[in-house]
């Protein structure tokens, strides 16, 4: 048994691929504690980064700086009575939440967080990525026709609409990346997500920036295409509070509603982890050959841990701004507590063997939270696109561009 | 301006007055539809700025309508009154300026005057079922249609 | 429900392809973007709107009725209440008018402060008006801006009169507390503070492609049907008629002071939002002039305690911030009004609505109802 | 990958697909038909997967379960339900079933019985990271025409949709 378990440490594939279940299953639960800290600090950041532009504070109430209003409202989620209307259809209207979860969640198991860091390799990534977020519009479609009422199918029907018609955009998107992957001597490209991040590493170039304005846009169309996908900012329209109430999870409340809003967070989260694998090459340090050497590398490597020193530094400054009133006595401890658990990982971060394992992982998410940040960004500028609009720009922009840069990258690739 | 109305319609004007500088014109009141086409089409008031109506309960035809114009060209304001008996309808003056249409609906709610041709005469500010007319002087301050209130709010209204 | 849309003449077109029967909405009376209290049923074609029908009067407290059991004096409180964003103008109109029947004229002091908050509480509206506006559009932000912006002018009345928003700042012959020390100094700093403030409205909106895409020919009216249908106000200007009472018929001090009235082309929500950014530019130039040569001398002409105008019938209407505010008052010679009628401009601006929305979308109505800048307090009275 | 308890997987899946068909039949409410068809079409795509090609398995959950099956969902909830839900099943041709019924059964033991020495016992071992090539090679190689033909049918029934549905835009 034992044998069994550390026979996967020698070989330098992803666990899935190796056969090697228990390891497997280690990864899967990695990516979900990871992925639920994630929607949770998304949560908290959401709300301050916003706040933050709007010249105002956000949550400072709950814990020090708002740090446990997420856990509040996760908590009263769970508690509040999770009520499902009179007439709703009982099976479609419990079971919708389910499928939009359980898509947000599957796509996980392609994303690479390192050469070896996945779940498993599939060799056709991609395509199961494109598929399984095309499965999601069904949980939308069947949350708003189950909760039986004008507003949540009319917010339904129109997210649905929005859903498919950006997922053209998006496929032809993914398939001008996938083009590029095949431009190497065999001339066979892969669809397997490490193994476009390794093409890119072969071709000492980030896709985004190669055959330079092509990668740019085709990483464009996805960009706005995976905003529509997860009804973000501009796109919010399906649950426009101005006009109908709030789209299709109106008439869920409680525990299923968080499961919704637990979803729209993971998908964001895999949507933009998928752009950072096939345009800014996944795990791979900013400027890999152009800042070439050892003196790079090392330096490079120190700033994981870098940035978690720096997190603490900040959350002690903070500390010591705290207000001396008693009441605020273990407010102050709090953060202090949590300013030391930042600053022992950034030195944990710094000990050689661990610098050099989690260097992928770090970048990969750095990139991915780049494109987080994005999201609240649009969120807070952008106003929101009228549907008919929406529709244009998803059929006569996006489409021809992306039909456009995926003639122009083949025709660039047979020329240079 | 005034005289060649007079020279019009003679009788029919009653007085035309300037009070602390503002024309107005008392018509009589069949002849109110002739004076307010006239007043839109010749002499450019185009803009209907309001109509609204007073209630004298002691004279014998009760309503004074008021119509207030107003002209781009001249820059110039007049009001046109004219008195009318408890129900007798008033000719409406939505066929000459569209922005009639709400401004008489409030002056049927509130004093029960009638316009006739009217496109869509019925309550704008009372719920429908509303019974009196509040502005009219004989309507007490603190008097309610209790029976739509009961209905309706469910409230035995104590007051 | 009975069918209040049977009236709407609709064009009838042949039975819809699908057979998705006409979908009636009823937007209202607690929806988000209706601004107050404002029931509009919608009937809807799918997503195209077919006909509107607006069901107002949630809000109707009878002003009219009380202002004929109060004496003159007693009633100049009620005032503010109808349009509360922009309570200042409302106060303004009613206090000129009973001027006109006593035939008082206030003190040239009186009148210059009664302009310099006038157009301070015209820029408090604007802004609030900018803010919902921005909100129910989708853009989030433009709202904090705006609403710390505005906190700064109710600073400045809270300490004048000591209330932010129904401020009752004005009596019938003049203004009743003199200025505070430090008013002027403060009005300057305020005009330093939002000038630039302005420019990152504009930085935030203007140039914003979706903000573009969402206002422009959203909601056209054209000059001739605004005069028709007797709307006034910055939605008749950006239709492009040049037409403001200030300038037409000058009330209060404004015949002293230079501004230009800013105009729009084609009358879509675009032009609407650009001919409001103007105005407050216009209103930060007049209070600048203002604040530089405030009269001294009285601020009370002398008005008899119980007032008892001449018998006879006045109508003096202002510019306020949505539209030309009228007030038509009868007297009987008595100390109490024998009849005040007010006009109120979104009362008449919100029959346009229909109108303007027919064969649009539905977020085109809430776009059209935020532009038409209406308070529910004022239209139901 | 080491195939892993192939044969529970195989009756699991197929028992999975066969139920929901038969639910897409005997469902009254037509949401709940097309989700059980949902549910079997993903079954064939797991199927799929069992048989090495995974690029079929996730073309077919992209087009069928997300595309199509997302229309016909667009579909029957635009025409309202009430009405499809009070016809009654018309299931009064029980000869005629039967009759059917039979025919198929016969079909399919015959099948079975001749059909033993055509299928090979043991399925050739096609690596996978070659199917997608494979499908590639084929499509674009030896049924070129075939495919062409396919897509310009394809451009004519969008095309034939968007003239129908003009006169409403």
């Amino acid at each position: 048994m034992l044998d069994y378990i550390t026979s996967y440490l020698k070989s330098d594939t992803t666990p899935g691929s190796a056969g090697n279940l228990f390891w497997a299953f280690v990864y899967i639960v990695l990516i979900f504690l990871g992925l639920s800290v994630a929607v949770i600090a998304m949560n908290w950041l959401e709300r301050k980064i916003l706040a933050h532009m709007q010249v105002r504070l956000g949550p400072m109430r709950v814990g020090p700086h708002g740090l446990l209003q997420p856990i509040a409202d996760a908590l009263k989620l769970l508690i509040k009575e999770d009520i499902m209307p009179a007439e709703a259809d009982p099976f479609v209207f419990w079971v919708a939440p389910l499928i939009v979860v359980i898509t947000a969640f599957t796509v996980f198991i392609v994303v690479p967080f390192g050469p070896t860091h996945a779940v498993t390799d599939m060799n056709i990534g991609v395509l199961f990525m494109l598929g399984v977020s095309s499965l999601s519009v069904l949980g939308v479609v069947m949350a708003g026709w189950a909760s039986n009422s004008h507003y949540p199918l009319m917010g339904a029907l129109r997210s649905s609409a929005q859903m498919v018609s950006y997922e053209i955009a998006m496929g032809l998107a993914v398939v001008s990346a996938v083009l590029m992957t095949s431009l190497n001597a065999e001339g066979t490209g892969t669809l397997s997500m490490i193994g476009i991040v390794q093409a890119q590493q072969a071709q000492h170039v980030w896709f985004a920036f190669k055959f330079f304005p092509l990668g740019l846009i085709a990483f464009f169309i996805f960009a706005v295409a995976m905003v529509a996908e997860t009804n973000r900012a501009p796109f919010d329209l399906p649950e426009a509070e101005s006009e109908l109430t709030a789209g299709f999870h109106t008439e869920y409340s409680g525990f299923r509603w968080s499961l919704f809003f637990l979803a729209e967070y993971s998908a964001m989260i895999a949507v933009s982890s998928i752009a950072v694998t096939l345009w800014l090459g996944g795990w791979m340090r900013p400027f890999p050959n152009a800042l070439r050497g050892e003196t790079w590398d090392l330096l490079f490597s120190l700033i994981p841990g870098l940035t978690f020193l720096f997190l603490a530094a900040i959350t002690f400054y903070s500390t010591a701004r705290m207000p001396k009133h008693p009441y605020f006595k273990l407010q102050t401890i709090g953060l202090g507590g949590f300013g030391a658990v930042l600053a022992l990982i950034g030195v944990v971060l710094f000990i050689p063997p661990v610098r050099a394992r989690v260097q992928d992982i770090f970048w990969f998410n750095a990139k991915v939270a780049v494109s987080m940040y994005m999201y609240i960004w649009y969120r807070g500028t952008f106003p929101r696109y009228r549907f008919d609009q929406l529709m244009k720009m998803g059929w006569k922009v996006l489409l021809p561009l992306g039909i456009g840069v995926l003639i122009l990258t083949a025709i660039a690739g047979v020329l240079f | 301006m005034i005289s060649r109305l007079r020279a019009q319609h003679g009788s029919g004007l009653r007085e035309t007055v300037t009070y602390l500088g503002q024309k107005y014109i008392v018509a009589d009141s069949s002849l109110v539809p002739e004076v307010l086409q006239v007043l839109r089409d010749q002499e450019q008031f185009d803009y209907c700025v309001d109509i609204t109506a007073v209630h004298y309960p002691d004279r014998e035809k009760q309503f004074e309508v008021v119509w207030i114009l107003y002209s781009f060209s001249h820059n110039e304001r007049i009001r046109v009154k004219a008195a009318y008996a408890d129900g007798q309808t008033v000719p409406s003056a939505v066929p000459i300026w569209p922005a009639a249409n709400w401004l008489e609906r409030e002056v049927y709610d509130m004093f029960g005057i009638r316009f006739e041709g009217h496109p869509d005469l019925k309550r704008i500010l009372l719920p429908d079922g509303w019974k009196g007319h509040p502005l009219r002087k004989d309507y007490g301050i603190i008097q309610q249609d209790q029976e739509w209130v009961q209905i309706n709010l469910g409230i035995e209204s104590g007051q | 429900m009975i069918d209040r849309t049977s009236h709407l003449e609709l064009e009838q077109h042949e039975r819809p392809f699908l057979d998705s029967n006409e979908l009636i909405i009823n937007m209202g009376p607690q929806h988000p973007a209706t601004h107050g209290v404002l029931r509009v049923i919608l009937k809807l074609d799918g997503e195209k709107v077919l006909g509107t029908e607006c069901v107002i009067g949630y809000l109707h407290r009878g002003v009219e009725k009380i202002a004929e059991h109060r004496t003159y004096t007693m009633f100049n409180p009620y005032v503010d209440r109808m349009d509360y964003v922009a309570a200042v103008s409302n106060g303004l109109g009613y206090c000129e008018a009973v001027e006109k029947l006593l035939n008082v004229e206030a003190p040239p002091r009186a009148r210059y402060i009664r302009v310099i908050l006038t157009e301070l509480n015209r820029l408090a509206s604007h802004m609030l008006w900018l803010g919902t506006h921005a909100l129910d559009i989708g853009a989030i932000t433009p709202l904090f801006y705006t609403f710390r912006d505005r906190e700064e002018i109710l600073k400045i009345f809270e300490k004048y009169c000591g209330a932010r928003l129904t401020t009752h700042a004005f009596r019938i012959g003049g203004c009743v507390y003199e200025t505070y020390e430090g008013f002027e100094r403060e009005v300057k700093k305020f005009l330093d503070f939002v000038a630039p403030k302005l420019g990152e409205y504009e930085e935030l909106l203007t140039t914003n492609r979706i903000w573009v895409e969402r206002t422009k020919d959203v909601g056209k009216i054209s000059a001739r049907e605004c005069i028709a249908l007797g709307v006034t106000g910055p939605v008749l200007r950006a239709s492009g008629v040049k037409w403001d009472l200030r300038k037409a018929q000058p009330y209060a001090a404004y015949a002293d002071f230079d501004f230009d009235i800013p105009v729009g082309e084609n009358g879509d929500t675009y032009d609407r939002y650009m001919v409001r950014m103007q105005e407050m530019r216009q209103s930060l130039r007049i209070i600048e002039q203002a604040i530089g040569k405030i009269p001294d001398g009285p601020i009370m002409a002398k008005v008899a305690k119980v007032m008892k105008p001449p018998v006879g019938e006045i109508y003096h209407s202002i510019e306020a911030p949505k539209g030309e505010l009228g007030y038509f008052i009868v007297s009987d010679g008595s100390t109490q009004p024998y009849r005040v009628r007010v006009r109120p401009p979104s009362f008449v601006n919100l029959q346009a609505l229909d109108m303007m929305v027919r064969g649009a979308l539905v977020a085109d109505v809430i776009a059209v109802i935020g532009t038409l800048d209406i308070v529910l307090g004022e239209v139901d009275r | 990958m080491a195939p892993v308890a192939t044969t529970f997987f195989f009756y699991f899946l197929s028992a999975l697909t066969v139920l929901s068909g038969v639910l897409v039949i005997t469902r009254k409410n037509p949401v709940h038909s097309a989700l059980a068809l949902i549910v079997s079409l993903l079954g064939q795509a797991a199927l799929y997967l069992m048989l090495y090609a995974p690029f079929v398995a996730g073309v077919q959950i992209i087009l069928y379960a997300g595309g199509i099956m997302v229309l016909f969902l667009f579909v029957i909830m635009l025409v309202n339900i009430e009405r499809a839900q009070k016809e009654e099943q018309f299931n009064q041709q029980w000869l005629v079933g039967l009759a059917a019924a039979v025919a198929l059964g016969a079909l399919f033991v015959l099948v079975y019985i001749k059909g033993r020495g055509l299928f090979p016992d043991r399925a050739i071992q096609m690596p996978e990271q070659s199917n997608t090539q494979q499908v590639a090679v084929l499509l674009y190689g030896n049924y070129m025409l075939a495919f062409e033909i396919a897509s310009l049918l394809l451009l004519v029934a969008v095309i034939g949709a968007v003239v129908m549905a003009k006169k409403r835009i």
